[in-house]
């Protein structure tokens, strides 16, 4: 009752914080998870009720079993081209960010991060939408541009911060925006694209339009109140949007226990939000296509948005800045169960009869002299050297884009500041 | 024209843009089917359908982040965040959003979306319905404030703030909503109808964003102030007898420096005046400014009559407010010597 | 696929706005909820498993039968002492509210907010918590107060603001604050309580206590970003909270559809995080009592926190600004099907035999003049007279309690607002 | 005395408080485990527990808000935010919660809490690892907020903010928590060592919230700075070779006016350094204080030497950095006539 002074049998409380199965020193242990075999889960009707879900989000919907050959309902039945074009954007993908990694290791750049091992989760999803679907990506989805054919050298100027750079050096390397490839302005701020791009939906639905967008979040980033904000706003205004959460189980240094998923999934959430939910073998190209497909269909017949939860392996360090061997295992990525998402279509492909190694290899070439190519083509209009007042920009650009007309104080500083560096040159 | 109080006029400025432009939307916290707490967009929803007027859930940074995609899709949302006070949630989708995507995309991308909230005192609304945090977005690049004190520059600058092709966060001094409160809060509020700015004209018009407007013109000083204190001012101006030279800012960033300068190059003094607390207040800034323009034209240090540097409190509003007596008493420190 | 530039079969998009079953001028319509009979939950071990809860976050906990009698396996077994103890603080949160609603009708202050219809979400879990456990309330839970024998002169004096009130005049009417009963301070932003209750919880833990807390949120204030905070950072570190939500089902004009329950309800969320979650008729004071003494019993045994879900009505406006007969039809209050919970209580102790007509007579008797006299008593310490400047407080606090210590602007600042009220008076 | 550079001094701020006080617990992303991208909190989850150095989710809100909590209860929490350009989704719980607690609760309630954040720029980090926000905190009435420009000062001031009964802003400039960076970026970067501010005590010690260190002292103008700008000011003084008083403001709330005024009545001429955008930054309220207060001691304007108003850009950053040149323009004007 209420007025007891004392606290007869209370046992002392104390804090739980969650670490992961092993850390450096430790062998990397996976056993705890409980992955069902491919082509084991139902797919329900695009058009059902959001509940009928809601037991797949603590499931696993894969595709590709262990010998390459696709199973089960959730098979989207893609056509060899489709495959390979895949197939093929996957691996530029990689190419590319081991070229980037590389230019920033040797001081052309300041920053970079990789999405290797993550490939499909931009890529298959991208080709499952249509073109002028519009996307809202973190910094590892490089893979949507890759696969809207945006231009790699454009790509690299942007990762030099040159004269070629599309946004006038104005971002960090990595941050790319284009209109014209349905790619939202990336934004360091962690997580703020994921409500925008329900407002995004809301106008589309507003409009009569057909289009619909697709937003990405990275599994440690789901903790902050815009993932709260999106998730609510796309479930009360039904918005046409696919939220997606890349789970690749590690933010920096903290994993995914950290983030909420301990005791539960981060597609689960979608229950809380009466929303669809999924829960995707986000290395198996197949499963990711179809269940992005499967979003697509359900929020265009405005029937509201879907969460995947795509469940992946961060392969790499976090960024150029991290080394993740003080925090993990070592061996941490090579025993991750699921496998990569390149060897595994590839071994898809193949199983069909539809791809050889010498066509493999061929491409493998092929990809390598593209990206070279960019390379030469980019460093043309220059890199981020960053230790000189050469700068690659005009320097009076700083000032334009704050607003779309310049006001008075603006002017008198980018006066002042052609002065200084006049000054400085003397 | 039509004798409007702030309500009506910025309902108005509305209507007038909803109307002309399908692109117009207005969204936030109570907006819808009611209208708003202080009924600024009463009878939208029933004119433009509730996909073009409608109520949000109680997310300050859901609203504002809905805009910026709204915005960034093509639309120009006009949202309500339902006092200033609760548009801190907001800051980050504000700062690191809203401002910075057109620079971020060099311009590929632009966000015309305008950011309603009643903000200042007076209304013994405490600690939580009081507050005046402009100074806050002044000093982010990217974003303009407007802050009008009448229903003529209300509904004007709000059309404007639409039109605009990059965030405004348009203040509304909620205290002035139905009457031009003077500052002398034991005498009767007379109401808009008696005065002139409260003829507005029916269909479209602008007042443009960075102009500021001298409301009263004079030889001895000169006084900036905006939203509900522009009122207590002039009240103050003629309880004093002083020639001052009234400056409506309007808006506060970009600030019509022109219109200062040329005023303090002229009379010599200025005071600074605003709701908000006075340290890192936008007076601050206003008082830098003048110095550095104006220095050689000084003849006594500009002199600021702001809020104090304490939360807003309930019971005590009246001595909180910078009323006449503060106001008086900067005027006449500042016409020393 | 990717590259197609038309939209061949893309049906049109629409915003979807949730609207309330009926709105002025219809009849009130509850005909949507789904209310099962009393007694007919499961109740799970506190110590089980957080997924053994998650399929009653979309059922009621109820005790209290329509005659009044306890049935089913959440009866708390109360004994009539404090069955008459929660009724009459029930009643005297009614009566006070009353009294202080008529005080700021009658200009004796600036604001008020009545509780009505939901005094036992506040006032029967109070009794099932120990005494010295935090609260974090909101602006409704008068009622935890009065459950811990706070002076009702004292709450008087907060609302008039007068020289008696503890906290100064600083906040608006309502807004209490004391250590001693465990009762935060108050906020006029929404929703902030609640990661700070999750906060002084995981306090408690880190130092081995035995104090747990409880945090209440309103139904349209979860959608705040503070919200999803509180669940996250409670499910991480499993910390001892118990986090209410009291879905009065109206925030100010609109429903709980614009806060996100048209598909769900607010204790699915628990689902989506991973923590344990009851849903419980809010106007059954035994049940409520009931499921905060099974979060209470968890959460002491370091087995984490429970969203419960109270669901309730909200019988009166929003606060005295408000009139909800513009956006809610008329006679809604009256048609709620779950009834009162005062009533329902008494109708509890009827049934027993533990009380009788005669007794509650007297009793509203007598806190009818409990509360007149301590009215009497606050307003001779002043009320708020907003038009004046006798101001009810010393002038000079103003600028205390900004700091421990006032730094010299604040001394200079209140110096000069001394010579101001000079100059006024003269 | 060891010989330390800012990250070690700071470390050690955490471990002697810890080591003296149950109630010292570290808490923010990657700060448990890892110690903190910047290694800031390194050893202490080993030293003394998860429950009491531990990571948490990325949610600065959350963050803040339990650590409130935490405050609430009794404990004096050290909460990381990573970058201060992260501390906006923060903005509400540290402006209406933070700030406000003592104050709503006529000091029944207080929250010895003590947010540090890693600021400015100097780094190529962009937009979003570079800002300043020091401005928008010094505007909220009920937090202090501090910034170090050396080891010992780091050290002493970080163990004082966290004895502090509020809540205490702690901005840690990043550009020089492995030396003493001076603005000449062509130049290499000398390390800590060579510094006397690097011979720091291993033990307990203060350095005073609110007092200013006149770092410097000079009879032809008043520099007013902190963090970073500090070591900027001192190199251009020396390029320039000008006879200027240089303080170092260490507390920028409360401001140690009582310094700054007796050097500017001293000299008679002031610039103010900081990185942040220039509109509204606290250079302008550094600017009204001293026109205010020494109005009639000034020979020429204050002059302000900052950051500009745009976002902070990514490959220009030595082109937007207040350096040499710029701190020079300024001085070289603060000295005309
Ligand atoms: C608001 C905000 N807080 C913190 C950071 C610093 N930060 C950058 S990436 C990162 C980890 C993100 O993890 P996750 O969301 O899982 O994405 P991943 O890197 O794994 O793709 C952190 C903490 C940030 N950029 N923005
Ligand atoms: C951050 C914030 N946003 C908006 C408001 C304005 N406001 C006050 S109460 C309220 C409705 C709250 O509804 P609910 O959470 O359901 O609580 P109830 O009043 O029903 O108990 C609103 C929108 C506020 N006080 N704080
Ligand atoms: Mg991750
Ligand atoms: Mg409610």
């Amino acid at each position: 009752m209420n007025d007891q002074p004392e606290r007869p049998n209370r046992p002392a409380l104390s804090l739980h914080v969650p670490e992961p199965e092993a850390r450096p020193g430790d062998e990397a242990d996976f056993s705890h998870l409980d992955i069902p075999p491919a082509g084991s889960v139902r797919r329900p009707d695009p058009h059902a009720p959001a509940r009928e879900t809601h037991d797949l989000v603590f499931t696993l919907v894969r595709v590709l079993d262990e010998e390459g050959k696709a199973v089960g309902p959730w098979d989207p039945k893609l056509d060899p081209e489709t495959l390979r074009r895949i197939l093929r954007d996957m691996m530029l993908v990689r190419v590319y960010d081991d070229r980037m990694y590389r230019a920033q290791r040797q001081g052309k750049t300041s920053f970079y991060m990789k999405s290797t091992g993550e490939e499909a989760v931009a890529v298959a999803a991208t080709h499952a939408l249509d073109r002028d679907d519009m996307t809202f990506p973190t910094y590892r989805q490089q893979g949507i541009l890759i696969a809207r054919d945006y231009p790699l050298v454009q790509m690299m100027c942007q990762v030099y911060s040159n004269r070629g750079d599309p946004i006038k050096g104005r971002q960090l390397p990595i941050m790319y925006a284009s209109k014209d490839h349905g790619f939202f302005t990336i934004s360091g701020n962690l997580a703020t694209q994921y409500p925008q791009a329900v407002g995004w939906a809301m106008a589309s639905a507003i409009s009569g339009d057909s289009r619909i967008a697709s937003a990405y979040i990275g599994d440690g980033s789901t903790a902050e109140g815009d993932f709260h904000a999106a998730c609510t706003f796309a479930a009360v205004y039904r918005a046409p949007v696919i939220l997606n959460i890349v789970n690749n189980q590690w933010a920096i240094s903290s994993f995914s226990g950290i983030a909420g998923a301990e005791l539960t999934t981060f597609a689960a959430r979608a229950v809380g939000y009466g929303i669809a939910g999924l829960r995707v073998d986000g290395n198996d190209a197949l499963a990711v296509y179809a269940a992005t497909r499967w979003a697509a269909d359900r929020t265009r017949a405005n029937l509201g948005p879907t969460l995947i939860e795509l469940f992946t392996y961060r392969v790499e360090g976090h960024s150029t800045s991290d080394d993740p061997s003080v925090y993990r295992p070592q061996d941490a990525a090579s025993k991750w169960p699921l496998g990569d998402p390149i060897r595994r279509l590839k071994q898809h492909l193949l199983a069909l009869g539809e791809w050889d190694e010498e066509r493999q290899a061929a491409l493998e070439t092929e990809l390598g002299e593209t990206v070279r190519a960019a390379q030469k083509q980019a460093e043309k209009q220059g890199t981020l050297v960053t230790s000189t007042i050469d700068f690659p920009q005009d320097v009076r650009t700083m000032f334009e884009d704050v607003f779309a007309e310049m006001p008075w104080h603006l002017k008198e500083q980018q006066a002042q500041m052609v002065a200084e560096l006049a000054a400085k040159r003397k | 024209m039509t004798v409007m109080n702030m309500i009506q006029a910025l309902n108005s400025a509305h209507d007038v843009m909803m109307e002309r432009d399908k692109r117009v939307v207005a969204l936030g916290e109570d907006v819808g089917y009611f209208g708003g707490v202080f009924r600024v967009t009463e009878g939208l929803q029933r004119k433009y359908g509730a996909s073009r007027a409608f109520d949000t859930p109680i997310s300050e940074n859901g609203i504002v982040a809905a805009a910026i995609g709204m915005a960034a899709y093509g639309l120009r949302p006009v949202a309500e965040i339902q006092f200033a006070d609760y548009i801190y949630p907001a800051f980050d989708q504000l700062v690191s959003e809203a401002a910075r995507v057109r620079y971020r995309t060099a311009s590929e991308w632009s966000l015309p979306l305008t950011i309603r909230s009643p903000y200042g005192g007076g209304i013994f609304g405490g600690q939580t319905h009081s507050q005046s945090p402009e100074a806050l977005f002044a000093h982010v690049a990217g974003l303009k404030t407007v802050i009008p004190s009448n229903p003529y520059d209300a509904k004007g600058l709000l059309i404007a703030a639409i039109e605009d092709d990059d965030p405004v966060l348009f203040f509304e001094p909620k205290r002035i909503y139905n009457g031009p409160f003077d500052g002398f809060f034991d005498r009767p509020v007379t109401p808009w109808a008696k005065h002139p700015q409260a003829e507005v004209p029916d269909g479209h018009y602008t007042v443009p964003i960075g102009k500021a407007a001298v409301v009263r013109e004079g030889g001895d000083l000169t006084i900036l102030a905006y939203g509900t204190m522009v009122h207590v001012v002039l009240a103050t101006v003629a309880a004093e007898g002083v020639d001052a030279e009234v400056i409506d800012l309007r808006t506060i960033l970009p600030v019509d420096i022109e219109t200062i300068e040329a005023s303090v190059r002229k009379t010599g003094r200025c005071v600074v005046v605003h709701e908000a607390t006075r340290t890192g207040g936008f007076g601050a800034e206003l008082s830098a400014l003048v110095q550095e323009r104006c220095f050689y034209h000084l003849e006594a240090p500009v002199q600021r009559a702001t809020g104090f540097d304490t939360p807003y409190p309930h019971s005590l509003e009246w001595a909180y407010f910078p009323g006449p007596v503060r106001i008086g008493t900067a005027i006449r420190k500042a016409l020393e010597d």
